[in-house]
């Protein structure tokens, strides 16, 4: 089975095969000998062909953060089933956007309503977190089809605000 | 033991900084009492505190820039002075009145110090009347839009419009060109009304290279003011500063004496009492006055480390008419990484629970902060949540020892600003000594590239072993002990993201 | 980063000291190599190098004693020097030759001034040509009961039995009077045997009032020798040191210069390179050779931070025939406490899981430790687990500083030695500085009365309310909330105790 | 209800009173104001006649470990019932001795046999740990009636190593 791991724009596919009791993964053209042993409270002893890494991995929904000497990096990841399902599940949402409170924080602007057209990159919500105004915006052109918060309103992070269609074809 | 300055002291803060106050108060046998708001009933100052004191809803504006709830649980609990320590009520002047009718020793300068300084316009003057160099501009606030027009071109682009009654960077416009003049001190007028209920700005040249340096005075009521060297705080994101070191590498003993001998000149000509810091602009070899901070400053660990003294215990032994230290010799160098709750990328604040944490340690490393595992970082207060300090011989070894601290440190449940400091550090800029505030913008902000590649596989061996599992529970290969652990493991993530 | 003096070191230890070890290693550039045992697996050492290489079993004996295994480890991973730590190999001439023979080079002293030193007996003799005083007492051993009663009354009773290969305060008999001399003689010997594999006692007067005082020194291949001041060690449990202080309150500057001259005198006599440590004993004015550890010691911290050095990255400098840098001024006061798992009224081991974890911060403090939440405390070990350093401008404010961060550290899942530690930091004898190596038999070691109040309080009230949700879990009475809150902890504390 | 606390040879008998939501707590002529609350990880805030204590309590059988401000005390706590019922359970054994390992170690030496009789200080097993030797003494006179380990063993901490009788009477 693959595996893909992407971190901002770099893409990855893995492969692992066991022989030996040894544990071998590649990637394109190099490969690596790894074994990775959990030590206790999120930590992981990770050994790449006998360099340590003492990480810490936090398994989310989809996703990886893992932080290794002083880094932090949230990897997505997904096997090649998992892969399948999302993309037969976002074939089903027909290209609908959803724009989340990307923090808890308070709506302090709306700025759309039901049935205007949105471009990509226009503000549709306007949160304010941690005493700072966070504008956010359509990932993608389409016609607003439903606003889920307003003004005032205190909304938890991943929070969905406002729903976006695609625009009509044509 | 020698007899304590104070009896009770009420810390008019949360965070690291009042863990920072508690920590001097009880080494001196100050008896503490912590407020706290509703958001704040685990936290950390609250809980350590010999006292503790509910002032109200999590909103600050509802709890700890309530100088009238602070006042009354002051005198509620007997406490015969205040820390305001930074932020909140720290240069609040009506508040440092308040205290003062109140027969409560405000740990602090007078009202007038904190009002003559906290106004942009008038410290201009007052530092221009110390012979305290300026940055070219205007000391008044300009409403005529010709003269504002007319001053701008005199001055020469690009130029900075600032709110008087701004600070810690909130409030600032950089115009290149004279067509976005207008428009911009319109912006700069409405968002100052908004920040501070004060709508006057003023213009002054935007100065090339800029470097923020600043110098640490601590004034007694007898008329001494000591100086405690520079501070070099150019590493900043949104005009906030992440990364500071003292001394600063462009700084020359000259200079210092030039820059030292000001910062007391102007302390002494507003009857300063308590710590302060005045920031300069440092270009070019030439030295302009920004502001005066007159309250402790988030950075002055570093001149602490660097002079072996304890600034917080200054403040109280001021306060208290004792007199102020000397100034000993400074030794090797100190570097200060605020740690930020926060994307590396965007610098939004990230909120969450503290899940894990793991501290630095060893030669060198002192970790100011208000971290507890179980934390939750909130939206209602700044995100910094902690500052780690190095001091080593010198500038080589601090960077390095901040570079090998930073990468022991690790927060689970929020990004930090760690990755970024971490950055700046490695960067070849940082290194040379030679940067300005600019650096943050000028350097490559992704992990090096082994990095990359082990958090990459990690991610993916992790997810392989999971999956593994998940499909063949009882698959025994040889490598079947490890399994089960991802059981484990996620059974107590789980519970690590309950509320507890 | 100036080049470093060392591609990759092997780190021959284990526990604070190799994390220690690690630090600057990684400080300065080059690559660390742990090396550990079965019990060990997870340990901080092993998980932070960058190459970590298993050696044996849990038993010492066959793993961190092992110096055929770890020469190997090191020849396999390419380790240009070995940095044994203290205790293990550190002092084991075999080890350090085998190293020189291997064209590995040995962080430390030559084959011939470890064994020199090593050797009570030979010690003494060095000391005694270099001219630097001795305790009252015979050179050698004397096997001639005889003889050994008639020498004991000429020195004067009590006298002292030491273990010629002894060491850390193993293999000590007192005798107090002659009837006992000759059995204890016996069981020093037997004791000796046992420990050492040598069975050889040498005789010595038992000084009154004696304080364990200690020069630190550093030397290079050129014949340099420094000496960076004293420490005070007299604050003792079963031989071994608890709290460590810098400078010592009665050594003067004139007795401090004889001391430091005495300590070069003998490094240079027996062509001493590296770190180490001249041990005397101090008794109503005087000094006395007691011993020499070729090694780094546990408590070289309380010397760095009080002259702002690093003793490691000296080490590794001079082994790679770099000159020794000379003595900075010291400044201000630095204490030291063992955190040792042990019971606080019998000193005996406490064995466990460290299940929670709460570390010290803020000014002037220093923590140097092996702990991680989940770490298994084993009987195979030394019980020490971390040192708490601290340094203020001066000793009152160094002890009001150790206390309050001894106060702010919590360990959940073994006893430790803090209350102790404690309890000697807030006597009046200690604080009076006029203590000497039996402070801990003289000091009430209960905890103070509000202390006690307090703790029984808290469990009272803590079982009343877990019984009471017990007894009626649906009870609401607007204490209600918290009750539930218990059910948490208890399957926190439940899933906790689980090895992980 | 009454609950017994017992540190060291200090023995305390608290009652708790709930009237408007207050909490006291009196102990003898003494008494507080109450309130203790979970923050989490173990840690408590007791606040006591308005003074804060950070406390970690950590509960086990039969008694709680608390640390406060670098102390560390180890308190029985038992309430009534439990009171009744170990002491019904006390007389069941009948004044049996057990000696148990005070730790993990390796017993080194068993000094006694079965039948021997036994003075109470006498040492009957050594028990080697963190490289010390430390002597297991019998509490009171008896007879040994069982020994449950044997020289070079390796014991958990808290085992049962040899188990006394009482003297037979008279």
């Amino acid at each position: 089975m693959k595996y893909f791991a992407k971190f901002g724009d770099i893409e990855r596919e893995f492969h692992f095969d066991r022989s030996g009791g040894q544990l071998r993964a590649s990637c394109g053209d190099r490969s690596w000998n790894v074994d990775l042993a959990m030590v206790g409270d999120g930590a992981f002893s990770l050994i790449v062909d006998g360099r340590c890494y003492d990480c810490l991995i936090d398994r989310e929904e989809g996703h990886s953060v893992v932080q290794v000497r002083g880094e932090r990096m949230v990897i997505d990841i997904e096997d090649e089933r998992e892969r399948a399902a999302h993309a037969l599940a976002s074939a089903r949402t027909g290209g609908r956007q959803i724009i989340e409170a990307s923090m808890p924080g308070i709506v302090v602007d709306v700025k759309v309503e039901v049935g205007q057209r949105v471009e990509a990159g226009q503000t549709v919500v306007v949160l304010e977190a941690m005493k700072m105004q966070n504008p956010l915006a359509a990932e993608a052109d389409g016609i607003v089809s439903s606003v889920l918060c307003k003004k005032g309103l205190a909304v938890a992070g991943g929070a969905a605000l406002v729903e976006i269609d695609p625009p009509p074809e044509g | 033991m020698s007899k304590p300055p104070f009896k009770r002291v009420l810390i008019a803060n949360r965070g690291e900084i009042a863990m920072r106050v508690m920590r001097t108060a009880r080494e001196m046998g100050i008896e503490t009492v912590a407020v706290y708001s509703d958001a704040d009933r685990n936290a950390l100052h609250a809980r350590r505190a010999d006292i503790a004191v509910h002032i109200g809803p999590s909103a600050p504006s509802e709890s700890y820039l309530r100088g009238d709830k602070i006042l009354a649980a002051a005198k509620q609990v007997g406490a015969d002075c205040i820390h305001p320590g930074y932020g909140f009520l720290s240069e609040n002047a009506a508040f440092s009145d308040a205290c003062e009718k109140a027969g409560v020793v405000f740990v602090g300068p007078s009202a007038h110090a904190i009002r003559l300084m906290g106004d942009k316009v008038e410290a201009r003057r007052a530092a221009d009347a110390a012979e305290v160099p300026l940055v070219p501009g205007l000391k008044d606030d300009v409403r005529d839009d010709a003269v504002l027009i007319e001053k701008a071109a005199e001055i020469g682009y690009p130029v900075m419009l600032k709110a008087a009654a701004g600070g810690g960077g909130k409030g600032i416009r950089i115009v290149h060109e004279e067509k976005k003049l207008l428009q911009a001190a319109e912006l700069a007028r409405n968002e100052a009304r908004a920040a501070f209920g004060d709508d006057r700005v003023y213009l002054e040249k935007f100065v090339t290279r800029p470097r923020h340096v600043e110098v640490q005075i601590v004034a007694d009521q007898h008329g001494n003011v000591t100086a405690f060297g520079e501070r070099e705080c150019s590493v900043q994101r949104r005009h906030q500063k992440l990364v500071e070191e003292s001394p600063c590498s462009v700084v020359t003993p000259e200079l210092r004496e030039r820059m030292c001998d000001a910062a007391q000149r102007l302390a002494r000509a507003v009857g300063y009492v308590g710590a302060g810091t005045i920031e300069f602009l440092h270009s070019e070899g030439e030295f302009y006055f920004l502001e005066m901070n007159t309250r402790l400053q988030v950075e002055h660990p570093i001149t602490e480390m660097r002079f072996g003294v304890d600034l917080v215990r200054e403040m109280f032994r001021v306060a208290a008419g004792e007199t102020v230290m000397e100034c000993p010799e400074p030794r090797g160098h100190a570097i200060e990484i605020r740690i930020n709750a926060e994307d590396p990328e965007t610098y939004f604040p990230s909120l969450g629970s503290i899940r894990r944490l793991n501290m630095p340690g060893g030669p060198g490393v002192r970790l100011d902060s208000c971290l507890y595992r179980g934390m939750e970082v909130t939206p209602y207060y700044d995100s910094m949540l902690a500052k780690l300090v190095v001091h080593a011989e010198d500038r080589p070894r601090a960077i390095e020892r901040a570079i090998r601290a930073l990468q022991e440190m690790r927060l689970v449940g929020v990004a930090t600003s760690i990755p970024v400091a971490l950055r700046a550090l490695q960067s070849e800029l940082f290194r040379s000594g030679d940067y300005d505030t600019s650096i943050l913008e000028k350097i490559d902000r992704r992990p090096p590239a082994e990095m990359i590649d082990v958090g990459m596989l990690a991610a993916a061996v992790g997810h392989y072993l999971h999956t593994e599992e998940v499909a063949a529970p009882s698959a025994t290969d040889g490598l079947g002990p490890r399994m089960p652990m991802w059981k484990v493991v996620d059974r107590v993530e789980r519970l690590g993201r309950r509320p507890l």
